[in-house]
């Protein structure tokens, strides 16, 4: 290319301009002409997936502030996964729900290009922009039925919550900014290597001002509050989206910014993100055994995942720093299949996405009930699924890093959280469906077709995670 | 001359000032304009530590803040106004029907 | 000495007008207070040699944001806080929270007051180590914004569209389209 | 050609119970009874070559292959026929025959089926005494020893559909558990201390070390292999199961349950005489017990009114003579009296058994009576088996008897002497008072006793639905087969004896000398033969000869005389009269204090307590705490955006305080 | 060379997978789909029989290894191979998986095909279970064999399924996740070692520890394997999977999912950390032998026959790890031989208890009695695996159970001591069982006309009575192939003193032993 600059940010720049075409598309088609203006993201997704392969090892930067290295590429990559599973999923129920489409899939592509920034950027501002670019489109999404009070219950609180700790991560920036000069990660961290055993109390607010950022949008305990109800009310399918990729981007940022830039004083923060680890893990996996909605239920459940991956940042070491994107790349595409089954179930008047509703599953949609069993052994961390790669390798991590009370945690959590992925699996196979209840719809073939792929994924991923595994290895060893 | 700390701690002051708000006051509004409170405050922290360090960056950054503060008040009204057409309410606890 | 005097007066309307926004019901009034607590923040901003700042504020957040609030505000017709009601459904609702809520900001304000008072080297005087002409210049600021924030500058695009498009679909009535 | 004698009536097992249901009943039963009597004659000429083998190596050893090997512990599947084994082959094949031919006329009421499985049973039976008496080795031995016990619970068991039939069964099959339980014990402690359980071996090893001073492994051993005998051989503490086993067909208790399986003790330590000679302590105990349970059981057999239990207590009363004589180191002696036991104890049954057949099932003997006239055949043949074990001098009794009181003696031991002529006493007493009552006298019915389900083939004995007098005339006496069994038996309890006529006698005691090898012993009983020691065994020998007279005067004084005694006597003495027709209570015992309290443990304390409560509570436990924290830690979780913001808070504030105060 | 192992293995795992293709929405394939997985499983037998054929006897050493890099980055590899003591554990599996299938031939009638297909994915778990030599294998078809009995257990077990279920589940992941991080630790201390990571079990059997870190990773081993065990305390969700599960699925638990807890013992928390085996061994022994009695103890009084025969199986898996904690030859033997056997009658008496269930619904003991009139051939088949259940000598409880005692007795007379009264107390709980479910009248109307044993129940109890006759009679069958494994093992852990023989018999010479067993060849 003549720019290198640019380079680094062709695959947002893919996503971005299909985002555009999407929007220009719907603001000049005819009041009754449908397009299948879904499809057309997953060119951009795949030029950027593309693009990315391309970009492989070559390390380049664009701005000083982006940095297409493998760590980004191979986040872009899950993004990327991440998003185009969401549109398949959503061209089945964006019209069942009256959810304007272009706009709708504008922001959703709009949502990709800020985690895709988030990820690759190398100035804690660019990640504080990207930060908002995301969570505003994802505030939206949200929200995106109007007609739905849950929705906009939900919406509301995940905006008013994502503002207040957004100022917070932004004082942080601020104090950041104040000791270091710079907002730049490079400048930063190397300010850091210097002061490395230096009790800067400036330091350590903006430590734990950052941490308090991040700690929200990956839904760790103390800061989860707002997930269950934002997950709940949310469309099925942009809670499946969010709860990836939002955790997808933020845990990239935070794995860049903690794991390099203030890997000097990780001897301050490791301790704190390792408690936070603990109580997401127990909080996220005690209190999905009391739940009766299935999306609610999920939202605990990724806050609990979000535990686990905090347990692979903080036992980040030569092992187990691939873990974190390894447990990612997991964690998002068995979520996401499992938010795409429960987004095909629902219907425009009922959202089907209460335990009860599930019962009998096996007997009416035998093949569905099967996709969403694997897709919930596979969050419990069961072989031969990638979960239990996932969970294998974080642990593994963390036990080679001493903390074997982190991993006994991680896999007595993993034991209850089994409970109640397991109660879903009794109501499909093992229950019989109330009567008066509608029988499930049927499942368009699309649908059918990229829940097979999430399967063969999370199955391949189970069963053969070398070259993955691989793959992350040589991603994280750019940034760590 | 004004010692560097007593911005910072002016700063800090609105801060929580700001945080004390989304506490106390039970409209939707004036939570919004107490998260206002406390991007301002931040964006105080910047221009002081910039005009400390003397460089720019600190101003450059407010300029940005000021851009999410409004594409946040925007998107935040607009979710206001929609959640105000289902309720006819701006009391954000008359809006619990998600919880536990 | 009439720069601390200047100082403190603008802190003391900023954090007083702040206050006040918190402090009473009626939202119209809370909008208007800010818009004082930002015009004094526009006052600090002079004084540590950013016009430039000041002048935004004052355009772009008292001028633009605050005029945005007041449209919702008066749109919406709900200038009280209502709550009676809602004081005596569950305890967790009412008042203690905001009294909780409270008491933790000034244990913030507590902590980051220790912490800044720990620093070393923060009493210096602000404007002591670089001259007010670099920092106050548009020129310069221009030149950094598009060259070391070009990229930042250019996602603020992005922002904007989400938040225009967000707006756009939240806030539409039903049945358009 | 040793594997071919347990092997024969192995193959009668598999025929019977395969195709043993589509069998008529002549095939089954004549089938079953031609392999006792091939295994017989395989016996016997097996023997015949034991005695053309020169008397220093009188053994035959073979080894089919190797059952069970681990390490150093390697156990061929290996049979001897000693001059012991010999005995008691032929014993357990002759009686066993006998007894299978005597079966074919008893059982012949049973339908097909049923008459095949009792064959089956019978042969496995006598497979498993014959493995259990060939066996080389402790653990072959033991194959057998469990393999009677399971015989003896299938017979006893036989009429399952009766309660009291089953019970007896599994009751029997407990019991003797528990002895083999300690039976195991002691094999592995001889196994863990001396390396092998080859019982040639064994004796070889121990009869290299000095007798042990103080009780030591050797004693403990033994002592453990004797409990396991009084499982088997009914002693105390473990003969209880013995008069309930009457519960099974008649000949089933002649065989095991008289004759053979339950000699398996006695054979036992006979087999391992150098090892219990070791071990002086244990001796004593086996001797105490032995006396202690001759006598009690004589004691209860006295009052008993059940014509079969009478005959258990009184096995169970030689079979303590048999272990007296053991404990005293009379080996021989008391394979002797196993030996002519097993006669007359045999005929007895058999002959109970053709009453039992002739009066439909009757058992009680108040319900009997003068039976002598119209069953004339086993009236005498139970006389002279009576008179047998009552030691009247000449029967065969007389002599194994007299044996055993006489090695007592010599050896010391005159309380134990005191308690043996005691027991003989009683023995010639209650024999002779069952003579009494159900041959002799006014033939005496009870129509309710007679036809109440007292009796144990309620089902296979089609009663008659009147039981008066009138039955007396159509009594029918033993046909045939039994007869056959009862005549040749009668005739072995007068000449069994004669094989080992004692020196005092001027015999040679026979089989005494035959026997002496297979014991391994070097220090002999020659000794006795000093004049002064046959002065006293003639001594002896008279005292005990009047004993036996005076019982049988006794017997005959108040049960053929005056019945009113009797009666008058129980009232007199009723507690001791209800102690003992209660047979001392140990049955009520045992219940109480360790078959209930075993039950409340377990269904109260370790079921419903322990294992439903404490171990599953702690798991529910650990599950209601789960949820219970899910319950309220959900709770948490209000609806309200600003206790959300709250909580963050919260943290933020906690961070940094971590931060700054840390 | 032919991948025998894989194939052992994935046959039934392909065959599961070929079985799913079938269509059988309404129920019309049924009986093909029976046939079929009946064959599949056949096929495995078939193979597992080959595997013996060419298994040479003589050796220690694992065979048919078969060795590919799975994830290099962690040092995992496939790695798969047997020796003695995991050969007969897979001949075991597959021996019993076709009589699982024949025994649910009626009694599942719906969703036959997903049933199949479910056994036969336990299977292949269980085969690899056994087979595994990389302890990430291993802990993969560990785990993987859950899911399938959950849903044989949930779908097709009786009104408390669900509850059992879960809780089977949620019990054995509990310890196993415990077990996870002790690999993991092993594998981040062989890094340590020799830097680089390994879950080569071979190697790892030669790693130095420290004897704290011993300590915690015998438990954590030890914990995961107890609980399949089950050991005493941790066996309360046996009774509840047992009482539960459909016929097939309590054959399969009782005959070869619990060996999977002893076989760990023997194979992995023993060896690997011989030191803390040594100081814990008598505690678990101890545990070995209350669960023998107080497992005895409880199935004593059992209203249901299913129950009673799970707590059995407390009591007599009791008697495999006391086997196991002896560590000499002989113990080690007997456990295995008793878990085989464990496994042929315990098999045979949930067989037969879920015929009963079949035709009566109901396992209550009190329902039944007198059924040996009705029928005489079901009651003699029950008979001969009761009474191998109890240990008779000729049929095969006794050799396992003799063994073991005499193992256990030379380790610590006491232990013997306790665990001889299972002998007594089973007698007395299955024989008290067996009197009031088949002796006495026929008391309920009901019970009347219950047909005997129909050809296909033959089919299933035939092979398991004749096993447990020909491995009471024959066991040197089944001794000589694992005695160099278990020989190996014992001089692994090496923590028993050398065996002391006071006045050494001549005949028990090594020169002796060795014309013992070639006569025996």
């Amino acid at each position: 290319m003549f720019n290198t600059d640019l380079d680094a940010l062709i695959p947002m720049l893919c996503v971005t301009l299909t985002a555009l075409a999407t929007m220009g598309t719907e603001a000049f088609r005819g009041r009754s002409e449908r397009l299948p203006i879904g499809w057309w993201g997953l060119i951009g997704l795949g030029g950027a997936a593309l693009s990315s392969a391309l970009l492989w090892n070559r390390n380049v930067v664009g701005y000083g502030v982006i940095v297409a290295d493998n760590f980004g590429l191979f986040v872009t990559v899950v993004l990327v996964a991440i998003g185009a599973l969401t549109i398949v999923f959503s061209s089945q129920v964006v019209h069942r729900d009256g959810i304007p489409a272009g706009e709708y899939y504008a922001l959703v592509l709009f949502a990709i290009v800020g985690m895709i920034m988030m990820a690759t950027a190398t100035d804690l501002l660019v990640i504080f922009v990207a930060l908002e670019i995301l969570s505003l489109a994802v505030y939206v999404l949200t929200g995106v039925r109007r007609d739905s009070p849950k929705g906009s219950e939900a919406a509301f609180k995940y905006f008013l919550l994502g503002a207040f700790s957004s100022a917070f991560f932004l004082y942080g920036i601020a104090f950041t900014y104040g000791v270091a000069g710079s907002t730049r990660l490079e400048a930063i961290g190397s300010f850091l290597s210097a002061q490395a055993l230096s009790n800067n109390p400036m330091i350590l607010l903006a430590l734990g001002l950052l941490l308090v950022g991040f700690a929200f949008k990956i839904s760790a305990v103390p800061f989860h509050m707002w997930t269950p109800d934002a997950y709940e009310g949310a469309p099925a399918i942009v809670t499946g989206f969010m709860s990836t990729g939002v955790k997808v981007a933020a845990f990239a940022a935070f794995t860049r910014v903690f794991l390099s830039t203030f890997e000097p004083f990780s001897t301050q923060w490791a301790p704190l993100v390792a408690w936070l680890a603990a109580a997401t893990m127990i909080l996220g996996t005690v209190v999905g055994v009391a739940q009766s909605n299935l999306k609610r239920m999920l939202a605990y459940s990724s806050i609990a995942h979000g535990g686990y991956l905090l347990v692979g940042l903080v036992a980040a070491n030569s092992v187990g720093k691939a873990a974190i994107l390894f447990y990612l790349l997991a964690y998002s595409v068995t979520n996401l299949a499992a938010f795409g089954v429960i987004a095909l179930l629902g219907a425009r008047d009922r959202d089907n996405d209460e335990l009860r509703d599930y019962a009998g599953l096996w007997h009416t949609r035998p093949a569905l009930a099967a996709l969403m069993t694997v897709c919930l052994l596979s969050l419990g961390g069961l072989p031969p699924t990638a979960g239990f790669i996932g969970k294998w390798y974080i642990f593994s991590a963390a036990v080679s890093a001493g903390y074997y009370w982190l991993a006994i945690i991680g896999v007595l959590t993993s034991v209850v959280s089994v409970f109640f992925y397991l109660r879903v699996v009794v109501m499909m196979y093992m229950a019989d469906r109330e009567a008066g209840l509608p029988a499930p719809a049927a499942i368009p073939g699309v649908g059918m077709a990229a829940l097979m792929v999430a399967i063969i994924a999370i199955v391949y991923l189970g069963v053969l995670p070398t070259r993955v595994l691989d793959f992350a290895a040589e991603s994280i060893a750019t940034i760590f | 001359m004004i010692p560097l700390s007593s911005y910072l701690i002016v700063s800090a002051v609105l801060f929580a000032i700001g945080t004390a708000g989304v506490f106390l006051r039970r409209n939707l509004i004036t939570i919004l304009l107490s998260v206002e409170i406390m991007l301002n405050a931040v964006n105080l922290t910047f221009v002081a530590f910039g005009r400390y360090r003397g460089d720019v960056d600190g101003q450059i950054i407010t300029f940005f803040v000021m851009t999410v503060a409004a594409a946040e008040a925007a998107v935040g009204l607009a979710l206001i106004i929609a959640l105000f057409r289902h309720r006819e309410s701006l009391n954000p606890d008359a809006f619990t029907s998600l919880k536990w | 000495m009439p720069e601390v005097v200047t100082f403190y007066l603008l802190a003391g309307i900023a954090v007083v007008a702040s206050a006040l926004v918190i402090g009473q019901r009626n939202p119209m009034y809370s909008v208007m207070f800010l818009i004082v607590a930002f015009a004094a923040l526009a006052g600090l901003y002079i004084q540590l040699d950013a016009p430039f700042v000041a002048v935004a504020q004052i355009i772009i957040y008292a001028g633009a944001i605050m005029v945005l609030f007041l449209f919702v505000v008066m749109l919406l017709n709900a200038p009280q806080e209502d709550g009676a009601e809602w004081d005596r459904t569950h305890p967790l609702r009412r008042a203690g929270i905001g009294r909780f809520g409270a008491m933790l900001a000034g244990v913030l304000i507590l902590e980051l007051a220790y912490a800044l008072m720990k620093v070393n080297g923060l009493g210096a005087a602000v404007g002591s180590q670089a001259n007010a002409t670099t920092v106050s210049s548009v020129r310069e600021m221009g030149k950094v914004l598009f060259s070391r924030h070009a990229f930042a500058f250019e996602a603020t695009s992005v922002l904007i569209l989400v938040a225009m498009v967000g707006a756009v679909v939240l806030a539409r009535r039903e049945g358009e389209s | 050609m040793l594997a071919l004698i347990p092997l024969f009536p192995l193959l009668g097992f598999v025929i019977n119970a395969t195709l043993g249901r589509r069998l008529p009943k002549s095939v089954s039963g004549g089938l079953a009874s031609g392999w006792m009597l091939g295994s017989f004659a395989v016996s016997a000429v097996a023997v015949w070559q034991l005695v053309g083998l020169p008397a220093e190596a009188r053994v035959i050893d073979q080894s089919l292959y190797t059952w069970l090997a681990s390490d150093d512990f390697i156990l061929p599947l290996a049979f001897r026929l000693d001059q012991l084994s010999a005995v008691m082959i032929l014993v357990v094949t002759g009686i066993g025959s006998l007894i299978h031919i005597y079966s074919t006329a008893y059982m012949h009421d049973e339908v097909d089926s049923e008459f095949a499985r009792y064959f089956s049973y019978l042969n496995l039976f006598a497979a498993f005494m014959l493995v259990l008496v060939l066996g080389a080795s402790f653990p072959v031995m033991f194959v057998g020893w469990e393999g009677v016990g399971l015989c003896s619970y299938l017979l006893i068991g036989f009429w399952f559909k009766k309660q009291s039939a089953s019970d007896a069964g599994k009751k029997a099959f407990v019991v003797n558990r528990i002895g083999d339980y300690a039976f195991i014990l002691g094999m592995l402690a001889l196994f863990t201390h001396f390396g092998t359980l080859d019982f040639k071996a064994l004796a070889g090893v121990v009869g290299a070390l000095p007798p042990e001073a103080s009780f030591g492994i050797i004693s403990t051993a033994t002592l453990l292999l004797f409990i396991g005998a009084t499982g088997k051989s009914a002693q105390i503490p473990l003969y209880t199961w013995l008069p309930d086993a009457m519960e099974g067909p008649t000949p089933v208790s002649a065989l095991i349950h008289a004759a053979t399986m339950v000699t398996a003790g006695v054979y036992m330590i006979g087999r391992n005489a150098v090892l219990f000679s070791h071990a002086p302590q244990t001796m004593i105990i086996v001797a105490v017990i032995g006396a202690a349970t001759a006598l009690m059981a004589g004691t209860i057999g006295l009052v008993q009114n059940d014509i079969k239990r009478v005959l258990a207590y009184s096995t169970v009363s030689q079979l303590g003579l048999m272990f007296l004589a053991m404990g005293v180191g009379a080996f021989g002696a008391g394979i002797f009296h196993l030996y002519t036991h097993a006669f007359f104890k045999a005929c007895l049954f058999l002959g109970s058994g053709a009453v039992i057949h002739a009066l439909h099932g009757e058992q009680d003997i108040r319900n009997m009576g003068g039976l002598k006239k119209s069953l004339p055949i086993t009236f005498y043949t139970f006389v002279i088996a009576s008179l047998a074990i009552a030691g009247f001098p000449g029967f065969a009794g007389f002599f194994s008897k007299d044996e055993i009181l006489y090695e007592t003696f010599a050896e010391g031991h005159t309380l134990l002497w005191v308690v043996g002529a005691a027991t003989s006493l009683l023995t010639a007493t209650y024999m002779f008072r069952l003579v009494y009552l159900t041959f002799f006298g006014e033939r005496r019915h009870d129509a309710p006793a007679a036809g109440t389900a007292a009796h144990p083939s309620h089902s296979s004995h089609p009663s008659p639905p009147s039981h008066g007098h009138g039955a007396a005339s159509h009594l029918h006496d033993a046909p045939p087969a039994m007869a056959f069994a009862l005549i040749l038996l009668a005739i072995g309890s007068v000449l069994a004896g004669y094989i080992g006529i004692p020196h005092a006698l001027n015999g040679h005691n026979a089989l005494g000398a035959w026997l002496e090898p297979a014991f391994g012993l070097h220090a002999s009983a020659e000794g006795a033969t000093a004049a002064e020691h046959l002065d006293l065994e003639r001594t002896l020998m008279l005292v005990s000869s009047v004993i036996a007279i005076l019982g049988i005067a006794v017997a005959t004084a108040i049960w053929l005389r005056k019945r009113a005694v009797a009666d008058a006597m129980a009232r007199s003495f009723s507690p001791l009269y209800k102690l003992l027709l209660n047979k001392y209570y140990v049955d009520e015992l045992y219940d109480a204090t360790i078959v209930q309290p075993i039950k409340v443990v377990s269904q109260r304390g370790l079921w419903r307590g322990f294992d439903v409560r404490v171990i599953d509570g702690a798991v529910n436990g650990t599950g209601a705490l789960v949820s219970g924290g899910a319950a309220v830690l959900r709770r948490l979780q209000t609806g309200s955006v600003r206790a959300y913001a709250g909580s963050l808070f919260v943290g933020v504030v906690l961070v940094l305080g971590y931060y700054l105060w840390r | 060379m032919t991948p025998l192992l894989t194939l052992s293995w994935l046959v039934p795992l392909v065959g599961a997978l070929l079985l799913l293709l079938i269509p059988n929405r309404d129920g019309s394939r049924n009986a093909t789909v029976r046939w079929l997985a009946l064959l599949i499983s056949v096929a495995a037998f078939a193979l597992s029989l080959v595997i013996w054929w060419y298994f040479d006897p003589g050796s220690a050493e694992f065979q048919f290894i078969e060795r590919v890099p799975w994830i290099p980055a962690f040092g995992i590899d496939y790695y798969v191979g047997i020796d003695g003591i995991s050969l007969l554990l897979v001949v075991l599996t597959t021996f019993l998986t076709p009589i699982a299938l024949l025994s649910s031939w009626e009694g599942v009638e719906h969703k036959v095909k997903e049933f199949c297909v479910f056994i036969l994915a336990l299977e292949a778990a269980m085969i690899g279970v056994f087979l595994s030599l990389d302890l990430f294998l291993f802990y993969v078809f560990w785990d993987a064999m859950l899911i399938p009995m959950y849903f044989l257990i949930g779908i097709w077990g009786y009104d408390q399924r669900i509850y059992a279920a879960i809780k089977f589940m949620l019990y054995t992941m509990a310890g196993s996740v415990l077990m996870l991080i002790a690999i993991l630790g092993l594998a981040y201390l062989h890094s340590e070692a020799t830097g680089s990571y390994s879950f080569d079990l071979l190697k790892l059997y030669t790693l130095q520890m420290a004897p704290e870190t011993q300590r915690w990773f015998f438990l954590a081993f030890t914990i995961a394997f107890a609980i399949k065990v089950p050991l005493f305390p941790f066996h309360t969700w046996l009774p509840d999977a047992h009482v539960q599960a459909p016929t097939a699925g309590s054959v399969i638990l009782a005959g070869v999912l619990l060996k999977m807890g002893t076989y760990g013992l023997v194979r992995f928390a023993f060896p690997l950390f011989p030191t803390a085996a040594a100081e814990f061994a008598p505690w678990i022994g101890a545990l070995a032998v209350i669960g023998i009695i107080y497992g005895a103890l409880v199935a004593m009084v059992q209203p249901d026959m299913k129950k009673l025969v799970a707590y059995s199986s407390v009591s007599h898996l009791g008697f495999v790890v006391l086997g196991i904690c002896a560590m000499n030859v002989q113990g080690l033997q007997g456990a295995v031989y008793q878990m085989l056997a464990h496994g042929v009658s315990t098999g045979g008496l949930f067989l037969i208890v879920g015929m009963l269930s079949d035709r009566r619904h109901t396992r209550l003991i009190a329902e039944f009695g007198g059924l040996k009139s009705v029928m005489p051939r079901l009651t003699a088949a029950f008979l001969i695996i009761t009474l191998a259940s109890i240990g008779m000598p000729g049929l095969n409880g006794f050799v396992g159970e003799f063994l073991i005692m005499l193992g256990a007795f030379r380790w610590d007379p006491r232990y013997v001591v306790g665990a001889g009264l299972g002998v007594i107390l089973s007698a007395v709980y299955m024989l008290w069982m067996f009197q009031r479910v088949y002796y006495g009248e026929v008391t309920h109307e009901e019970n009347k006309t219950l047909p005997d044993l129909r050809p296909r129940e033959w089919a299933a109890a035939i092979p398991l009575c004749a096993m447990a006759i020909v491995m009471g009679v024959f066991p040197m069958l089944f001794l000589k192939p694992m005695e160099p494994a278990a020989r190996k093992i014992v001089e692994q852990v090496g923590y028993t003193q050398p065996v002391r023989v006071e006045n050494g018999d001549p005949h028990r010479t090594s020169d002796k032993r060795e014309v013992v067993l070639n006569v025996q060849h």
